[in-house]
């Protein structure tokens, strides 16, 4: 590629005007307009639900605008399909993977764009060929169900790159990495511009966007803002612009951590389920009464199994579970419940709600043997209303009533209302998984509030979280996670982002914050 | 949910860094597994010193009761590759026998095969139109074309049937294929198998029935194996049909269009269904269509589908393995039987000596429990009851999936409704 | 590198011991035939209304079913019956089903009627005391207590005596087989007359036996496939005449049969008159008859009459309601001869045939 | 009203749909429709008709509950009908073998019913669980097994004997008989129709009051979700499959202790894939199986009545396909439609509409 500094005076790469897009009840986005140049770096930012992802998928043909026009390379087009957009050159990595895990990485690429090197051989040279000239290195012929996240992130821009996209859009690109990983992609992503490729690019991340974009537009409530150059911005009026309003922040102010050991668990251990593969191996972990312990670890090294482990829905190999003097290790799932642990799974969608049911039997789910969801063997149906009220007040969840399904919720007050039934029934030990992953600003703050307040209260935390932000501001002590072994401790008063980052990776501690747990 | 993986608790944990696959080819396997139990079979036949397990005519008669099966369970592979769950197999196979009746008395063998297809696929059409267009649950709709298609074959049948061959369940005689054999080739294996030599003669046996008396039908199932294979894993259709059933949302987003390729597969599902159909009513024993002929083979075309972990291989293994039995139990019974019960521990034992180098103790005890107990029977009885050995095929199938169905793995999203935007 | 098969073949049918079985002492020849059907008496059967209830296959199963139907045409034209009205089972309907088409037919002034299949047997035991002057017959079966009910039973283990004295005289290895289409106890009086005749003509003839599907699974009747796989298993085990009680499924048996070329025994009616095994029509040497058609018209006969005091018990040899077919002409006459003495032994109740097989 | 709408307008028109298209197909056929439907009202009217379809009803309803429960968790039971095949018979040859008062005799057969029909299903249940095994294979296969098992069992040399041409187990005597509500001649009503409506009863309280049914729900709509409720979806799996197959074992009891009195070579079949459909028609609650069923068993005895007008009784069988197929097309519709109202509802009443 010859010309690679973007000229002002060429034709916009991309141009939407006067976007709109309205689904049932909401109005997605509402008069956007947006232009990037050819060859920058362009960032989208905005609050969950500003309609990012919606502005994206029409730019990308998989929605169609109900108003609006879209150019690309000063021609006015039309996109139907994804097909089309990609025959312009546009290509998408999503903020969910869109992966077949059964498939291998090469099938995955080839995808839809069979057309240009067949599927054999001659594909796999060009996989690889590409692979080498942007450093996105990765075995074509493994399975996906394989890879770890930032290799499937690799094999989602290389799919885009195979079908000789010049713009591409990554939307939430680095929610799934750390701080290292992160910067591996950026670099790659510079040299891709140097190459001539355009990027769209979304993030809550406003350090990474002041870092890698070239300009920022802000989306708010489904129409732009404005647009900035992120070098004469600070993530905090950045931030401002997308909320409206200041910005909230996670900090814990004193300490509440008391003696009391809550939770100990001692020397467990998982076998993977196919195998003998250890997934845990000796795990010792000690929450007092007021504490917030955090886990950091890159996703994948065995936190979920933790958590599921600890919760009775896996069944450890060796080692034990006490919650204050009582052995847990030998029961089940809603035994642990009863016995006081409260918990807000990683995913709320699959693991926190019944999708389809009211919200109010979304309040006896884990509850089912307890006041006052149940009296014995019978549920407590009014008894289960009145709380679910009870919970709809207090933590401020957005519904026109209790009997519409959980579906109907934005992702931010479903999340509250997991949060609020795990915080019922007074339970001495909180297990929350990503409590605010995807959720918004206001409803994070109100979350982040509640676990203070419990905190204040006694109640022992044990925080997952890939938020490295939450993860320091919340925590008293953070654990970090590796290959299933917890490998280093971290004090939260004094260690940053990137130091965690490269204790999870692995890359060892470079910061006195992180002291390495001898055995390994 | 906005930054996970689509399912993170089922995401691989890479904690020690991803294992090297060391993946055996498929092909391996089958021809290792096909090794295994002819070794297996020509063992118990000789200890037990009955031959029929490994005659001539014992290949033949699976191979021709296992066409049907295998053809249906050929069909759900496809649906199924492309996420549609078909559990309608049956019906789609119904209207295929009908279909075929009615070409085959007035056109011939072939005219039956085509309208048996055409007719399968409009069972297929069907399914499609109301799983992928309406979002029905796959096993509702299945359920219904289980019964659309016996209902309407039984009222086509008193229409159109009842007048020419003067019975309302049953067609006029259709003409049959030729049957062909290679020549020479099958009269050498034939003194060879003759000869009763141990391990020879049988392998003899089992070449000789696969290329004695072949029908085309045979052939075409056979190649309509390998051409399946060939289309679903070595094309770009196939690619595409196949990620439909992994992910459509990724195949859409990729510019798949995930709706006309679900169409297209369950309507190659219900035309290879037909043929399965066809392939009863063109048999030599049949007189045509005859009402309750399919017999629920349709479910155990799934049944072998799925016991052939959803390839093509594997069903065909399925499909073999459940012929085997049932031509078995026809031909000779009881006796037969018990040599087979006889073989069931000659197996187990080899699995308990795997489990014991294998240090799986519990595994072990369970297989010298269960191989005591099936010695027990061997030994104490002459003949099983003939009430028990004609659902032979069933048990068969039953323990075999229980010995091997944790390694099984359907699509990703077979039988998840999927709906575009 | 594939060459047609030409039918017939000598497939199997291995150990060829020709010169087949060491036959026991032929029977005494009989006198003459007693031709007990009284021909052109004239009755009239003008004020009657037949009812017929079918078992599953109804008219057009070319078996039992189709039988009866074929007596009843016979006697609609003999008798001018007024009225005919036909009513066909469904597979695996519910009990109250027969019970409804029974009570149908009677209500609506149906008399006599007549349920073709051991299936009624219990339903009539409902609805026959419910119409008290309404006749019934029941084919196969017969209803206790019911004097209104008059049971058509036949003795087909008599009529497969002789179908079994047929195969030990026609096979060449002295090896015959029976398929039986489901393991009931009527099937299993064909089965038992076959091996008691096969015996008494050879007494060291080997017998292969097989039922497609046990008790309570009917599809053994419908199931040609089978038929023909288990028949070509006793063909390669070495039997070279094969008799069939199958139903549907005894397609397949002559199917196997001709495509081994060895013979094969028909069922009910003579088969090898029948359209749908046309094809293999050339090996059917004979067909065990059990005539529905005789006793469903001496039935509608009698009740026209009026004389049912006289009527038979059990349709046997005796009377000629089971019997054997020649059609085809392959029972040479010596055959013949023998089968008329043991069919005259029987009658004189010198051979007493069991209706259970001893196996 | 709108509850209403949704729920009885999709089967109104589905078997409205259902009944054009047969009678185009009767059209076709050259049969008048309208004759044909006549006469299978007038039918209900005709001798035992109206009570073998109440009868009928109880019969199906029981299947379909037995079905109702597994699909309540995605699991397929097929093998409804060998796990009734199975459990009448044993429950016969238990019946005709003990000697008890009146009353306890019965409830004996019943329990035996119910037990054999869950160890049937045990074994489908405990491969699932434990092997993974697909229960939707298993169960077919446990239905082959079971037919061979039933014919062992009613052999004469082991439970069974001789009644002219057909086998039976051992009668069952008077004191296991369960007394019926007598019609005079439009027949009788089994008394165990009463088991059913009370099973049916029971299935409603224990879905929706109990916390077991809330967690067999639960389970059904996300298994997941579920685990981390502290539902073991092992649990759930292999409860619910027992109840589901001793529910099974009670199918043919009505038949069995009000008018048989014994297992024999009649034995209905085919009544466990009935059930799948009834159960899918009434979506799995106990109301609209009721419902289900009745209209399958009007079908099934009104049917009959369409041969004394030349009519193929077949188009019944098409007609439940019909029903079955465009009654579920005709819910998804619905629910699109209402899908995309409620939202649109409760995105007014959040005055979420940005701009
Ligand atoms: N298919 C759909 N049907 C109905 N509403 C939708 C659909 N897709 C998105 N929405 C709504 O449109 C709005 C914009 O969603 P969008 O996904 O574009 O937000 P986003 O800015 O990408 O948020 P996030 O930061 O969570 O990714 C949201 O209110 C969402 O509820
Ligand atoms: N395909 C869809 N069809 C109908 N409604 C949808 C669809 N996708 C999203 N919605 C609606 O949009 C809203 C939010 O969806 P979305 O997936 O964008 O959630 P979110 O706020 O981004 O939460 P999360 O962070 O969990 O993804 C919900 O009300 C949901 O019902
Ligand atoms: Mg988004
Ligand atoms: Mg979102």
């Amino acid at each position: 590629m010859s010309t690679s500094t973007p000229a002002a005076d060429a034709a916009p790469a991309v141009v939407l005007s006067g976007i709109t897009k309205r689904f049932p009840g909401v109005v997605a986005n509402s008069d956007v307009h947006l232009t990037v140049r050819a060859g920058e770096v362009h960032a989208l930012c905005g609050e969950n639900g500003a309609g990012k992802s919606t502005l994206m998928k029409i730019l990308y043909g998989m929605q169609q605008p109900d108003e609006g026009t879209i150019e690309v390379g000063g021609r006015p087009v039309r996109f139907r399909n994804p097909a089309d957009a990609i025959k312009a050159g546009i290509g998408m990595v999503h903020q969910h993977f869109m992966l077949a895990d059964n498939l291998t990485v090469q099938e995955n690429v080839v995808l839809g764009a069979e057309a240009l090197h067949g599927i054999g051989g001659r594909a796999r040279k060009v996989i690889q060929g590409l692979a080498k000239s942007t450093g996105l290195t990765v075995d074509p012929g493994v399975l996906v169900e394989r890879l770890g996240v930032a290799d499937r992130q690799r094999v989602e821009i290389l799919k885009v790159l195979y079908r000789g996209a010049k713009v591409i859009i990554l939307d939430e690109p680095t929610a799934v990495l750390v701080p290292q990983e992160v910067d591996e992609l950026f670099t790659t992503l510079r040299a891709m511009q140097e190459q001539g490729y355009t990027f769209l690019f979304i993030s809550h991340k406003l350090d990474e966007v002041r870092a890698i974009a070239d300009s920022v537009t802000v989306i708010r409530r489904g129409t732009t803002v404005g647009t900035a150059d992120p070098k004469a911005v600070s993530s905090r009026q950045l931030a401002e612009m997308m909320v409206g309003s200041e910005l909230p922040s996670p900090e814990t102010r004193e300490s509440t951590v008391t003696d009391r050991v809550v939770l100990r668990v001692e020397d467990l251990g998982l076998v993977a389920e196919e195998g003998t593969r250890p997934v845990l191996d000796g795990i010792d972990l000690v929450v007092r009464s007021g504490e917030v312990v955090g886990i950091a670890g890159v996703e994948g090294n065995g936190q979920t199994e933790l958590v599921e482990t600890i919760m009775g829905m896996r069944r450890a190999h060796h080692g034990r579970v006490l919650l204050g003097d009582r052995d847990l290790s030998r029961l089940g799932t809603l035994a642990r419940r009863e016995a006081g642990i409260g918990y807000v799974p990683e995913d709320r969608h699959r693991q926190g709600l019944l999708l389809t049911q009211p919200l109010w039997v979304n309040r006896i789910l884990g509850h089912q043997t307890r006041e006052p969801a149940a009296k014995g063997l019978w549920l407590d149906l009014a008894g289960a209303k009145r709380d679910t009220r009870r919970i709809v007040d207090e933590f401020d969840v957005r519904t026109p009533g209790i009997d519409v399904p959980a579906a109907a919720l934005s992702g931010g007050n479903q999340q509250k209302l997991v949060v609020g039934r795990e915080l019922s029934g007074d339970p001495v030990l909180l297990i929350a998984s990503h409590p605010t992953r995807g959720v918004d600003v206001g409803a994070q703050a109100l979350i982040w509030d509640e676990i203070k307040r419990a905190r204040a209260r006694g109640l022992a935390v044990l925080l997952i979280s890939a938020d490295l932000d939450e993860l320091i501001g919340l925590s008293d002590t953070i654990k970090v996670m590796l290959r299933g072994r917890l490998v280093a401790d971290a004090d939260p008063a004094s260690v940053t982002p990137e130091d965690l980052g490269s204790a999870m990776t692995g890359a060892g501690a470079t910061s006195a914050a992180v002291a390495e747990l001898e055995g390994e | 949910m906005s930054t996970s993986l689509m399912n993170p608790s089922e995401a691989p944990s890479t904690v020690p860094p991803p294992r090297k696959a060391r993946r055996v080819p498929g092909w391996l396997v089958g021809v290792l597994g096909v090794a295994g139990a002819v070794v297996l079979l020509s063992t118990t036949s000789y200890l037990t010193d009955v031959p029929q397990l490994t005659s001539t005519g014992t290949i033949q008669t699976a191979v021709r009761l296992a066409l049907p099966i295998l053809l249906a369970a050929l069909g759900g592979l496809w649906a199924e590759r492309a996420g549609v769950v078909n559990i309608g197999l049956e019906g789609m196979m119904i209207m295929g026998t009908w279909g075929a009746a009615w070409a085959g008395y007035q056109w011939g063998p072939w005219a039956a095969l085509l309208a048996a297809a055409a007719f399968g696929a409009l069972g297929g059409l069907l399914h499609a139109i109301a799983t992928v267009s309406f979002g029905v649950n796959h096993i509702v709709s299945g359920v219904a074309i289980n019964l659309l298609g016996a209902g309407l074959t039984k009222y086509l049948s008193t229409l159109i049937f009842f007048p020419v061959s003067h019975n309302p369940r049953e067609s006029p005689a259709v003409p049959k294929f030729d049957t062909y054999s290679a020549p020479g080739l099958s009269e050498w294996l034939g003194e060879l198998e003759a000869q009763q030599r141990v391990g020879l003669s049988d392998v003899a046996g089992i070449l000789r029935g696969l290329v004695t008396g072949v029908s085309p039908l045979t052939m075409l199932a056979i190649a309509l194996v390998v051409g399946s294979y060939l289309v679903l894993w070595r094309t770009r259709f196939g690619l595409r049909l196949r990620s439909c059933g992994e992910n459509p949302v990724a195949a859409e987003s990729l510019g798949v269009h995930v709706y006309r390729h679900k169409y297209l597969a369950v309507i190659a599902s219900g035309a290879l269904a037909g043929i399965g159909g066809a392939a009863l009513v063109l048999n030599p024993g049949q007189p045509g269509y005859l009402e309750g002929q399919t017999n629920g083979r349709g479910f155990i075309g799934l049944a072998a589908m799925i016991f052939g972990n959803w390839r093509p291989g594997g069903l065909l293994g399925g499909a073999a393995l459940f012929g085997y039995a049932d031509g078995l139990q026809l031909r000779s019974g009881g006796k037969t039987f018990l040599a087979l019960v006889y073989g069931a521990v000659l197996l187990l034992a080899v699995i308990v000596v795997w489990q014991l180098v294998r240090r799986r103790w519990f595994a072990a005890a369970g297989g010298i429990v269960a191989a005591v107990a099936l010695y027990a029977v061997y030994y104490s009885l002459d003949e099983v009851p003939s009430e028990l050995t004609t659902y032979a095929p069933h048990l068969v199938t039953l323990i075999v999936l229980a010995v091997a169905s944790q390694r099984l793995r359907a699509p990703a999203a077979d039988g998840v409704v999927y709906r575009r935007g | 590198a594939c060459a047609k098969d030409n039918g017939g073949s000598n497939t199997g049918s291995t150990g060829n011991a020709s010169g087949g079985c060491k036959l026991a002492p032929k029977p005494p020849a009989a006198a003459a035939a007693s031709s007990s059907s009284s021909a052109g008496e004239k009755v009239d059967g003008s004020a009657l209304k037949v009812g017929l209830a079918y078992d599953i296959g109804g008219r057009g199963d070319a078996s039992f079913n189709d039988s009866a139907a074929a007596g009843l045409d016979k006697a609609k034209a003999d008798f001018g019956v007024r009225e005919l009205k036909e009513l066909t089972a469904a597979p695996n309907e519910a009990e109250d089903a027969k019970q409804t088409r029974l009570r149908q037919l009677a209500s609506e002034g149906f008399n006599p009627i007549i349920g073709v299949g051991f299936a009624y047997a219990e339903s009539l035991k409902v609805v026959a005391p419910e119409f008290p002057n309404v006749k019934f017959a029941i084919v196969d079966g017969a209803v206790e207590g019911a004097a209104n009910v008059t049971p058509l039973l036949f003795a087909e283990e008599q009529g497969s005596f002789l179908a079994g004295v047929i195969a030990a005289y026609q096979s060449k290895t002295c090896h015959v087989g029976f398929v039986g289409g489901v393991k009931i106890p009527l099937i299993q009086k064909f089965d038992a007359g076959f091996e008691q005749g096969a015996k008494a003509a050879a007494p060291d003839v080997k017998i292969e036996k097989k039922y497609l599907t046990p008790a309570g699974d009917f599809t053994g009747f419908q199931e040609p496939t089978k038929g023909q796989e288990a028949a070509k298993g006793q063909i390669e085990a070495g039997a070279d005449v094969l008799y069939h009680a199958a139903g549907a499924s005894g397609k397949g048996v002559f199917s196997a049969a001709k495509s081994a070329n060895v013979k094969a025994i028909g069922v009910d009616s003579d088969q090898y008159h029948q359209a749908t095994v046309a094809e293999s029509k050339d090996v059917i040497v004979s067909s065990m008859l059990k005539r529905v058609d005789v006793a469903v018209y001496d039935f509608v006969k009698a009740v026209a009459k009026d004389d049912l005091a006289n009527f038979p018990k059990v349709f046997d040899l005796k009377v000629d309601g089971v019997g054997y077919s020649t059609s085809g002409d392959k029972l040479d006459d010596d055959l013949k001869a023998v089968l008329d003495g043991y069919k005259a032994q029987i009658i004189a109740g010198k051979i007493e045939v069991k209706d259970k097989p001893s196996s | 009203m709108g509850i209403l709408r949704g729920k009885l307008l999709p089967p109104a028109l589905a078997i409205l749909f259902s009944a054009l298209l047969c009678g185009i197909a009767l059209l076709v056929s050259g049969a008048n429709p309208l004759k044909a439907f006549g006469v299978m009202v007038s039918q209900v009217g005709e001798g035992t008709t109206a009570v073998d379809i109440v009868n009928s009803t109880g019969t199906y309803y029981i299947a379909a509950l037995a079905v109702a429960i597994g699909f309540q968790m995605n699991l397929f039971n097929i093998g409804v009908e060998g796990q009734y095949r199975v459990a009448a018979v044993v429950a016969a040859v238990v019946g005709g073998s003990i000697a008890l008062p009146p009353g306890l005799h019965a409830l004996a057969v019943i329990v035996v019913a119910a037990l054999v029909g869950a160890l049937w299903a045990a074994v489908p249940a405990v491969l699932k669980v434990t092997r993974g095994v697909n229960e939707v294979i298993s169960t077919i296969m446990m239905n082959g097994l079971a037919l061979g098992l039933a014919a062992y069992l009613i052999r004469e040399d082991v439970f069974g004997e001789l009644r002219g041409n057909n086998i039976r187990t051992p009668e069952i005597p008077e004191s296991g008989w369960v007394p019926g509500i007598p019609f005079g001649s439009s027949g009788t009503v089994f008394g165990l129709v009463f088991l059913a409506a009370l099973l049916g009863v029971a299935y409603w309280v224990m879905m929706n009051r109990t916390r077991f049914g809330f967690e067999l729900k639960a389970s059904g709509e996300s298994a997941t979700a579920a685990a981390a409720g502290g539902v073991s979806a092992k649990k759930m799996v292999l409860v619910a499959m027992l109840l589901s197959g001793g529910i099974a074992g009670l199918v043919s009891m009505p038949e069995i202790l009000g008018r048989d009195h014994t297992y024999n070579l009649n034995f209905p079949a085919g009544i466990g894939f009935s059930g799948i459909a009834i159960a899918l028609l009434g979506r799995n609650h106990p109301g609209g199986i009721a419902f289900g069923a009745l209209l399958w068993a009007f079908l099934d005895k009104s049917g009959l009545a369409l041969d004394n007008v030349g009519v193929p009784r077949e188009i019944v069988t098409i007609m439940q396909g019909a029903i079955v197929l465009s009654v579920v097309v005709a819910y998804e519709v619905v629910r699109r439609f209402e899908l995309a109202a409620e939202q649109r509802r409760v995105g007014r009443q959040l005055g979420a509409v940005a701009a």
